[in-house]
Protein backbone atom coordinates (compact mmCIF):
# COMPACT_ATOMS: atom_id res chain seq x y z
CA UNK A 1 0.00 0.00 0.00
CA UNK A 2 1.13 3.30 -0.81
CA UNK A 3 2.13 5.32 2.64
CA UNK A 4 1.86 8.47 0.43
CA UNK A 5 -1.42 9.68 -0.86
CA UNK A 6 -2.91 13.03 -2.35
CA UNK A 7 -6.72 12.90 -1.64
CA UNK A 8 -8.93 15.44 -3.83
CA UNK A 9 -11.89 15.36 -1.80
CA UNK A 10 -11.42 15.67 3.08
CA UNK A 11 -10.21 12.44 4.17
CA UNK A 12 -10.99 10.93 7.67
CA UNK A 13 -7.84 10.63 10.12
CA UNK A 14 -9.63 8.45 12.45
CA UNK A 15 -8.74 5.47 9.64
CA UNK A 16 -5.66 6.44 9.09
CA UNK A 17 -4.82 6.37 12.63
CA UNK A 18 -6.56 2.79 12.74
CA UNK A 19 -3.83 2.20 10.48
CA UNK A 20 -1.45 2.50 12.15
CA UNK A 21 -2.40 0.64 15.37
CA UNK A 22 -0.17 -2.39 16.44
CA UNK A 23 0.57 -4.71 19.30
CA UNK A 24 4.30 -2.82 18.94
CA UNK A 25 3.45 0.58 18.99
CA UNK A 26 4.15 2.44 22.09
CA UNK A 27 3.56 6.35 20.97
CA UNK A 28 2.31 7.53 18.04
CA UNK A 29 2.51 10.92 16.66
CA UNK A 30 0.32 13.21 14.44
CA UNK A 31 0.59 16.15 12.77
CA UNK A 32 -2.58 17.83 10.68
CA UNK A 33 -2.01 20.97 8.95
CA UNK A 34 -5.65 23.33 8.63
CA UNK A 35 -6.45 26.01 6.64
CA UNK A 36 -6.03 29.08 8.55
CA UNK A 37 -7.91 32.04 8.37
CA UNK A 38 -4.96 34.31 8.35
CA UNK A 39 -1.18 33.82 6.45
CA UNK A 40 1.19 36.66 7.49
CA UNK A 41 -1.41 39.03 8.67
CA UNK A 42 -3.74 38.86 5.21
CA UNK A 43 -7.10 37.44 5.95
CA UNK A 44 -8.01 34.13 3.78
CA UNK A 45 -11.45 33.17 2.81
CA UNK A 46 -9.69 29.80 1.21
CA UNK A 47 -7.15 28.39 -1.03
CA UNK A 48 -6.56 25.39 -3.49
CA UNK A 49 -3.93 23.38 -3.56
CA UNK A 50 -2.50 22.23 -7.06
CA UNK A 51 -0.16 18.96 -7.60
CA UNK A 52 2.07 17.65 -10.12
CA UNK A 53 0.47 14.24 -9.37
CA UNK A 54 2.73 11.87 -10.46
CA UNK A 55 5.76 13.81 -9.11
CA UNK A 56 4.13 14.57 -5.52
CA UNK A 57 3.27 11.22 -5.49
CA UNK A 58 6.72 10.06 -5.54
CA UNK A 59 8.86 12.24 -4.10
CA UNK A 60 6.03 11.65 -1.38
CA UNK A 61 7.10 7.85 -1.07
CA UNK A 62 10.93 8.73 -1.05
CA UNK A 63 9.99 10.99 1.96
CA UNK A 64 8.46 8.36 3.99
CA UNK A 65 10.91 5.54 2.61
CA UNK A 66 13.42 8.01 3.82
CA UNK A 67 11.73 8.17 7.31
CA UNK A 68 11.77 4.73 7.90
CA UNK A 69 15.19 4.32 6.85
CA UNK A 70 16.18 7.01 9.42
CA UNK A 71 14.12 6.44 12.54
CA UNK A 72 13.35 3.61 14.58
CA UNK A 73 9.88 3.74 13.82
CA UNK A 74 7.32 1.10 12.78
CA UNK A 75 5.38 2.93 9.94
CA UNK A 76 4.10 6.33 8.73
CA UNK A 77 1.60 7.94 6.37
CA UNK A 78 0.74 10.81 5.21
CA UNK A 79 -1.88 12.47 3.01
CA UNK A 80 -2.07 16.02 1.38
CA UNK A 81 -5.47 17.35 0.06
CA UNK A 82 -5.28 18.98 -3.72
CA UNK A 83 -8.51 21.25 -4.82
CA UNK A 84 -10.36 23.96 -2.88
CA UNK A 85 -10.37 23.65 0.64
CA UNK A 86 -12.18 26.11 3.15
CA UNK A 87 -10.80 27.65 6.02
CA UNK A 88 -11.01 25.24 8.75
CA UNK A 89 -10.13 22.11 6.20
CA UNK A 90 -7.62 19.58 7.06
CA UNK A 91 -4.72 20.75 4.16
CA UNK A 92 -2.21 17.40 5.48
CA UNK A 93 -2.18 14.77 7.75
CA UNK A 94 1.46 12.97 8.93
CA UNK A 95 0.84 9.85 11.41
CA UNK A 96 3.66 7.78 12.61
CA UNK A 97 3.99 4.97 14.59
CA UNK A 98 7.45 3.85 16.64
CA UNK A 99 7.89 1.70 19.81
CA UNK A 100 9.40 4.81 21.76
CA UNK A 101 8.05 8.47 21.54
CA UNK A 102 11.69 9.82 20.49
CA UNK A 103 11.45 8.09 17.24
CA UNK A 104 7.74 9.03 16.21
CA UNK A 105 8.15 12.81 17.48
CA UNK A 106 11.52 13.33 14.83
CA UNK A 107 9.88 11.10 12.50
CA UNK A 108 6.87 13.00 11.76
CA UNK A 109 8.95 15.97 12.06
CA UNK A 110 10.90 15.24 9.21
CA UNK A 111 8.06 14.18 7.26
CA UNK A 112 6.32 17.19 7.20
CA UNK A 113 9.09 19.08 6.77
CA UNK A 114 10.09 17.41 3.99
CA UNK A 115 6.89 17.40 2.30
CA UNK A 116 6.40 21.34 2.72
CA UNK A 117 10.09 21.94 1.06
CA UNK A 118 10.24 19.42 -1.88
CA UNK A 119 7.07 17.59 -2.70
CA UNK A 120 5.50 19.76 -5.61
CA UNK A 121 2.07 21.12 -4.30
CA UNK A 122 1.13 24.33 -4.87
CA UNK A 123 -1.12 26.42 -2.14
CA UNK A 124 -3.13 29.42 -4.34
CA UNK A 125 -4.69 31.69 -1.56
CA UNK A 126 -8.24 34.01 -1.60
CA UNK A 127 -7.69 37.01 0.16
CA UNK A 128 -10.44 38.87 1.70
CA UNK A 129 -9.34 41.93 0.07
CA UNK A 130 -10.75 39.99 -3.15
CA UNK A 131 -7.07 39.67 -3.92
CA UNK A 132 -5.53 36.02 -4.74
CA UNK A 133 -1.92 34.40 -5.77
CA UNK A 134 0.14 31.66 -5.88
CA UNK A 135 2.49 30.70 -2.76
CA UNK A 136 6.45 30.50 -4.13
CA UNK A 137 8.14 30.47 -1.43
CA UNK A 138 10.99 31.46 0.02
CA UNK A 139 12.25 34.77 -1.90
CA UNK A 140 9.90 37.14 -2.64
CA UNK A 141 8.31 37.19 0.62
CA UNK A 142 4.56 38.25 -0.15
CA UNK A 143 2.43 36.34 -2.72
CA UNK A 144 2.19 37.77 -6.37
CA UNK A 145 -0.86 39.81 -7.06
CA UNK A 146 -3.40 38.38 -9.41
CA UNK B 1 13.28 18.05 -31.25
CA UNK B 2 9.76 17.85 -29.92
CA UNK B 3 8.93 17.94 -25.76
CA UNK B 4 6.03 18.08 -23.93
CA UNK B 5 5.84 21.18 -21.01
CA UNK B 6 3.94 20.77 -18.33
CA UNK B 7 2.80 24.22 -16.29
CA UNK B 8 2.20 24.45 -12.78
CA UNK B 9 1.00 27.26 -10.39
CA UNK B 10 2.03 30.82 -11.27
CA UNK B 11 4.33 29.32 -14.72
CA UNK B 12 0.85 27.95 -15.87
CA UNK B 13 -1.47 31.34 -15.18
CA UNK B 14 1.97 32.94 -16.80
CA UNK B 15 1.91 30.47 -20.08
CA UNK B 16 -1.91 30.79 -19.98
CA UNK B 17 -2.02 27.02 -20.11
CA UNK B 18 -1.11 23.85 -18.45
CA UNK B 19 1.22 21.70 -21.14
CA UNK B 20 1.85 22.36 -24.72
CA UNK B 21 4.30 20.77 -27.07
CA UNK B 22 7.21 22.45 -28.25
CA UNK B 23 9.43 21.71 -31.68
CA UNK B 24 13.15 23.52 -29.67
CA UNK B 25 16.76 22.85 -30.92
CA UNK B 26 17.75 24.45 -26.91
CA UNK B 27 21.02 22.23 -26.25
CA UNK B 28 19.89 21.52 -22.28
CA UNK B 29 17.12 21.91 -19.88
CA UNK B 30 18.45 25.15 -18.74
CA UNK B 31 18.28 27.26 -22.44
CA UNK B 32 15.05 25.82 -23.18
CA UNK B 33 13.58 27.13 -20.02
CA UNK B 34 15.44 30.21 -20.86
CA UNK B 35 13.51 30.73 -24.16
CA UNK B 36 10.25 29.65 -22.45
CA UNK B 37 10.57 32.73 -19.96
CA UNK B 38 11.11 34.89 -22.76
CA UNK B 39 7.59 33.53 -24.46
CA UNK B 40 5.80 33.78 -21.83
CA UNK B 41 7.17 36.17 -19.58
CA UNK B 42 7.82 34.16 -16.52
CA UNK B 43 9.10 35.98 -13.51
CA UNK B 44 10.87 32.93 -11.68
CA UNK B 45 14.65 32.93 -12.74
CA UNK B 46 15.39 28.90 -13.57
CA UNK B 47 17.20 29.47 -10.14
CA UNK B 48 13.89 29.63 -8.14
CA UNK B 49 13.42 26.54 -9.66
CA UNK B 50 13.55 23.08 -10.22
CA UNK B 51 12.68 20.51 -13.22
CA UNK B 52 11.50 17.25 -14.05
CA UNK B 53 11.82 14.98 -17.44
CA UNK B 54 9.25 12.16 -16.86
CA UNK B 55 8.35 12.15 -13.95
CA UNK B 56 11.77 12.50 -12.00
CA UNK B 57 13.65 15.06 -11.04
CA UNK B 58 16.68 16.28 -13.68
CA UNK B 59 19.60 18.01 -14.05
CA UNK B 60 19.41 21.46 -15.74
CA UNK B 61 22.25 20.57 -18.00
CA UNK B 62 20.47 17.63 -19.02
CA UNK B 63 20.26 17.55 -22.83
CA UNK B 64 16.75 17.44 -24.60
CA UNK B 65 15.40 13.74 -25.34
CA UNK B 66 12.75 14.07 -28.57
CA UNK B 67 9.35 13.20 -26.71
CA UNK B 68 9.95 13.49 -23.72
CA UNK B 69 7.58 15.46 -20.87
CA UNK B 70 9.38 18.01 -19.15
CA UNK B 71 7.87 20.33 -16.34
CA UNK B 72 9.15 23.11 -14.33
CA UNK B 73 8.50 23.14 -10.85
CA UNK B 74 8.77 26.40 -9.26
CA UNK B 75 8.43 26.79 -5.36
CA UNK B 76 6.42 24.60 -3.67
CA UNK B 77 4.14 25.48 -1.45
CA UNK B 78 2.33 22.66 0.13
CA UNK B 79 1.83 21.79 4.02
CA UNK C 1 -12.94 23.49 31.13
CA UNK C 2 -10.17 21.34 32.44
CA UNK C 3 -7.84 20.74 30.34
CA UNK C 4 -6.33 17.55 31.69
CA UNK C 5 -8.57 15.08 32.57
CA UNK C 6 -7.97 11.46 33.81
CA UNK C 7 -10.61 9.01 32.42
CA UNK C 8 -11.28 5.68 33.77
CA UNK C 9 -12.88 4.08 30.82
CA UNK C 10 -11.63 4.10 27.06
CA UNK C 11 -11.86 7.81 25.38
CA UNK C 12 -12.69 8.94 21.66
CA UNK C 13 -9.35 11.02 20.23
CA UNK C 14 -11.61 12.15 17.50
CA UNK C 15 -14.09 14.73 19.82
CA UNK C 16 -11.06 15.91 21.54
CA UNK C 17 -9.35 17.10 18.28
CA UNK C 18 -12.40 18.19 16.86
CA UNK C 19 -12.36 20.35 20.21
CA UNK C 20 -9.43 21.94 19.02
CA UNK C 21 -10.33 23.11 16.16
CA UNK C 22 -10.55 26.46 15.48
CA UNK C 23 -10.28 29.14 12.24
CA UNK C 24 -6.59 30.17 13.52
CA UNK C 25 -5.20 27.04 13.80
CA UNK C 26 -3.13 26.40 11.31
CA UNK C 27 -0.91 23.22 13.05
CA UNK C 28 -2.57 20.23 15.20
CA UNK C 29 0.18 17.93 16.93
CA UNK C 30 -0.53 15.61 18.69
CA UNK C 31 0.68 12.35 20.34
CA UNK C 32 -0.34 9.25 21.46
CA UNK C 33 0.79 6.74 24.15
CA UNK C 34 -0.26 3.11 23.64
CA UNK C 35 -0.10 -0.07 25.47
CA UNK C 36 2.49 -2.29 24.01
CA UNK C 37 3.25 -6.03 24.05
CA UNK C 38 7.10 -5.21 25.41
CA UNK C 39 8.94 -3.66 28.16
CA UNK C 40 12.15 -3.81 27.60
CA UNK C 41 12.36 -6.96 26.60
CA UNK C 42 9.64 -8.82 28.63
CA UNK C 43 6.26 -9.97 26.95
CA UNK C 44 3.61 -7.63 28.61
CA UNK C 45 -0.33 -9.29 28.77
CA UNK C 46 -1.70 -5.88 30.40
CA UNK C 47 -1.37 -3.22 32.79
CA UNK C 48 -3.37 -1.14 35.20
CA UNK C 49 -2.83 2.55 36.12
CA UNK C 50 -3.27 3.80 38.79
CA UNK C 51 -3.40 7.75 39.74
CA UNK C 52 -3.46 10.10 42.88
CA UNK C 53 -6.59 11.54 41.49
CA UNK C 54 -6.88 15.05 43.02
CA UNK C 55 -3.02 16.10 42.65
CA UNK C 56 -2.41 14.34 39.15
CA UNK C 57 -5.34 16.48 37.92
CA UNK C 58 -3.52 19.73 39.57
CA UNK C 59 -0.66 18.53 38.52
CA UNK C 60 -1.85 18.14 34.96
CA UNK C 61 -3.24 21.24 34.75
CA UNK C 62 -0.21 23.02 36.22
CA UNK C 63 2.21 21.39 32.70
CA UNK C 64 -1.17 22.17 30.36
CA UNK C 65 -0.68 25.54 31.54
CA UNK C 66 3.32 25.95 31.57
CA UNK C 67 3.11 24.69 27.78
CA UNK C 68 0.48 27.67 26.98
CA UNK C 69 2.95 30.24 28.63
CA UNK C 70 5.95 28.88 27.00
CA UNK C 71 4.83 28.23 23.72
CA UNK C 72 2.87 30.46 21.23
CA UNK C 73 -0.38 28.03 20.69
CA UNK C 74 -3.83 28.33 20.93
CA UNK C 75 -4.43 25.44 22.93
CA UNK C 76 -3.68 22.09 24.32
CA UNK C 77 -5.32 19.12 26.36
CA UNK C 78 -4.38 16.15 27.55
CA UNK C 79 -6.11 12.67 28.85
CA UNK C 80 -4.70 10.10 30.92
CA UNK C 81 -6.34 6.32 31.44
CA UNK C 82 -6.48 4.78 34.60
CA UNK C 83 -7.60 1.35 35.45
CA UNK C 84 -7.11 -1.76 33.79
CA UNK C 85 -5.83 -1.55 29.99
CA UNK C 86 -5.20 -4.14 27.65
CA UNK C 87 -2.97 -4.32 24.78
CA UNK C 88 -3.38 -1.97 21.83
CA UNK C 89 -5.32 0.62 24.43
CA UNK C 90 -4.65 4.20 24.31
CA UNK C 91 -2.87 5.01 27.79
CA UNK C 92 -2.33 8.76 26.92
CA UNK C 93 -3.49 11.60 24.46
CA UNK C 94 -1.79 15.44 23.77
CA UNK C 95 -3.29 17.45 21.60
CA UNK C 96 -1.98 20.75 20.52
CA UNK C 97 -3.26 23.31 18.25
CA UNK C 98 -1.16 26.52 17.39
CA UNK C 99 -0.80 28.68 14.53
CA UNK C 100 2.26 27.09 13.07
CA UNK C 101 3.99 23.84 14.02
CA UNK C 102 7.13 24.93 15.72
CA UNK C 103 4.78 25.81 18.62
CA UNK C 104 2.33 22.71 18.47
CA UNK C 105 5.49 20.22 17.92
CA UNK C 106 7.41 21.63 21.04
CA UNK C 107 4.47 21.75 23.32
CA UNK C 108 2.95 18.61 22.31
CA UNK C 109 6.61 17.22 23.61
CA UNK C 110 6.87 18.95 26.61
CA UNK C 111 3.37 17.99 27.83
CA UNK C 112 3.88 13.90 27.12
CA UNK C 113 7.49 14.31 29.00
CA UNK C 114 6.40 16.55 31.84
CA UNK C 115 3.11 14.26 32.47
CA UNK C 116 5.46 11.41 32.40
CA UNK C 117 7.95 12.79 34.57
CA UNK C 118 6.02 14.47 37.21
CA UNK C 119 2.25 13.75 36.97
CA UNK C 120 1.32 11.13 40.45
CA UNK C 121 0.27 7.87 38.00
CA UNK C 122 1.99 4.33 38.38
CA UNK C 123 1.72 1.89 35.79
CA UNK C 124 1.55 -2.00 37.28
CA UNK C 125 2.51 -4.23 34.66
CA UNK C 126 1.05 -8.08 34.44
CA UNK C 127 4.10 -9.91 31.93
CA UNK C 128 2.91 -12.97 30.10
CA UNK C 129 5.82 -15.06 32.55
CA UNK C 130 2.74 -14.64 35.80
CA UNK C 131 5.01 -12.13 37.00
CA UNK C 132 4.30 -8.50 37.61
CA UNK C 133 4.73 -5.28 39.57
CA UNK C 134 4.77 -1.88 39.49
CA UNK C 135 7.44 0.63 37.56
CA UNK C 136 9.29 2.98 39.51
CA UNK C 137 11.41 4.48 37.30
CA UNK C 138 14.49 5.42 37.28
CA UNK C 139 17.16 3.82 39.63
CA UNK C 140 15.82 0.23 40.10
CA UNK C 141 16.02 -1.15 36.00
CA UNK C 142 13.67 -3.72 36.30
CA UNK C 143 10.26 -3.57 38.01
CA UNK C 144 10.24 -5.24 41.24
CA UNK C 145 8.19 -8.36 41.40
CA UNK C 146 5.85 -9.46 42.78
CA UNK D 1 -0.37 14.66 66.29
CA UNK D 2 -3.31 13.10 64.29
CA UNK D 3 -2.55 12.64 60.44
CA UNK D 4 -4.35 10.81 57.03
CA UNK D 5 -1.82 8.80 55.15
CA UNK D 6 -2.06 8.11 51.27
CA UNK D 7 0.00 5.21 50.62
CA UNK D 8 0.39 4.22 46.26
CA UNK D 9 1.41 1.59 44.04
CA UNK D 10 4.56 -0.31 45.77
CA UNK D 11 4.02 1.33 48.95
CA UNK D 12 0.16 0.57 49.09
CA UNK D 13 1.47 -3.18 48.44
CA UNK D 14 4.09 -3.11 50.89
CA UNK D 15 1.44 -1.46 53.47
CA UNK D 16 -1.24 -3.74 52.36
CA UNK D 17 -3.71 -0.50 53.07
CA UNK D 18 -4.28 2.40 50.47
CA UNK D 19 -4.37 4.82 54.00
CA UNK D 20 -4.27 5.00 57.46
CA UNK D 21 -5.33 7.64 60.26
CA UNK D 22 -1.74 7.70 62.84
CA UNK D 23 -0.86 9.16 65.85
CA UNK D 24 3.10 10.36 65.34
CA UNK D 25 5.32 12.51 67.07
CA UNK D 26 7.29 12.90 63.91
CA UNK D 27 9.23 15.79 63.57
CA UNK D 28 8.62 16.58 60.34
CA UNK D 29 7.65 14.62 57.01
CA UNK D 30 11.39 13.27 56.59
CA UNK D 31 10.97 11.58 59.92
CA UNK D 32 7.41 10.08 59.75
CA UNK D 33 8.83 8.40 56.27
CA UNK D 34 11.32 6.92 57.79
CA UNK D 35 9.10 5.84 61.04
CA UNK D 36 6.81 4.63 58.35
CA UNK D 37 9.72 2.44 56.12
CA UNK D 38 10.62 1.08 59.52
CA UNK D 39 7.18 -0.20 60.11
CA UNK D 40 5.92 -1.39 56.94
CA UNK D 41 9.09 -2.03 55.27
CA UNK D 42 9.14 -0.21 52.33
CA UNK D 43 11.56 -0.35 49.69
CA UNK D 44 12.42 3.32 48.68
CA UNK D 45 14.29 5.48 50.75
CA UNK D 46 13.07 8.69 50.81
CA UNK D 47 15.72 10.14 48.05
CA UNK D 48 13.54 8.65 45.43
CA UNK D 49 9.58 10.24 46.81
CA UNK D 50 8.21 13.16 46.70
CA UNK D 51 5.88 14.23 49.28
CA UNK D 52 2.37 16.05 48.96
CA UNK D 53 -0.02 17.23 52.29
CA UNK D 54 -3.51 17.95 51.54
CA UNK D 55 -2.90 17.70 47.69
CA UNK D 56 0.03 19.84 46.78
CA UNK D 57 3.72 18.81 46.68
CA UNK D 58 5.45 19.53 50.14
CA UNK D 59 9.01 19.53 50.96
CA UNK D 60 10.36 16.71 53.28
CA UNK D 61 11.33 19.13 56.32
CA UNK D 62 7.91 20.95 56.59
CA UNK D 63 6.42 20.31 59.96
CA UNK D 64 3.23 18.06 60.42
CA UNK D 65 -0.07 19.31 60.60
CA UNK D 66 -2.70 17.99 62.75
CA UNK D 67 -5.67 16.62 60.25
CA UNK D 68 -3.62 17.27 57.49
CA UNK D 69 -3.61 13.80 54.48
CA UNK D 70 -0.18 13.16 53.86
CA UNK D 71 0.67 11.26 50.58
CA UNK D 72 4.09 9.91 49.72
CA UNK D 73 4.62 9.47 46.06
CA UNK D 74 7.16 6.99 44.46
CA UNK D 75 8.85 7.67 41.76
CA UNK D 76 5.94 7.89 38.34
CA UNK D 77 4.94 5.98 35.24
CA UNK D 78 2.39 7.29 33.48
CA UNK D 79 2.27 7.84 29.91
Amino acid sequence: MARFRLADTPFDTASLRADLLDARVGGYASFEGWVRNDNEGRAVDGLRYEAYAALAQAEGEAILAEALAKFDILDAHCVHRVGDLAIGELAVWVGVSAAHRDAAFAACRYIIDEVKSRVPIWKHERYADGDAGWLHPPGDGNPPAG
Amino acid sequence: MRVKLLYFASLRDAAGRAEETLDTQAADLRALYAALQARHGFALPAARLRVAVDGAFADWDAALREGSEIAFIPPVSGG
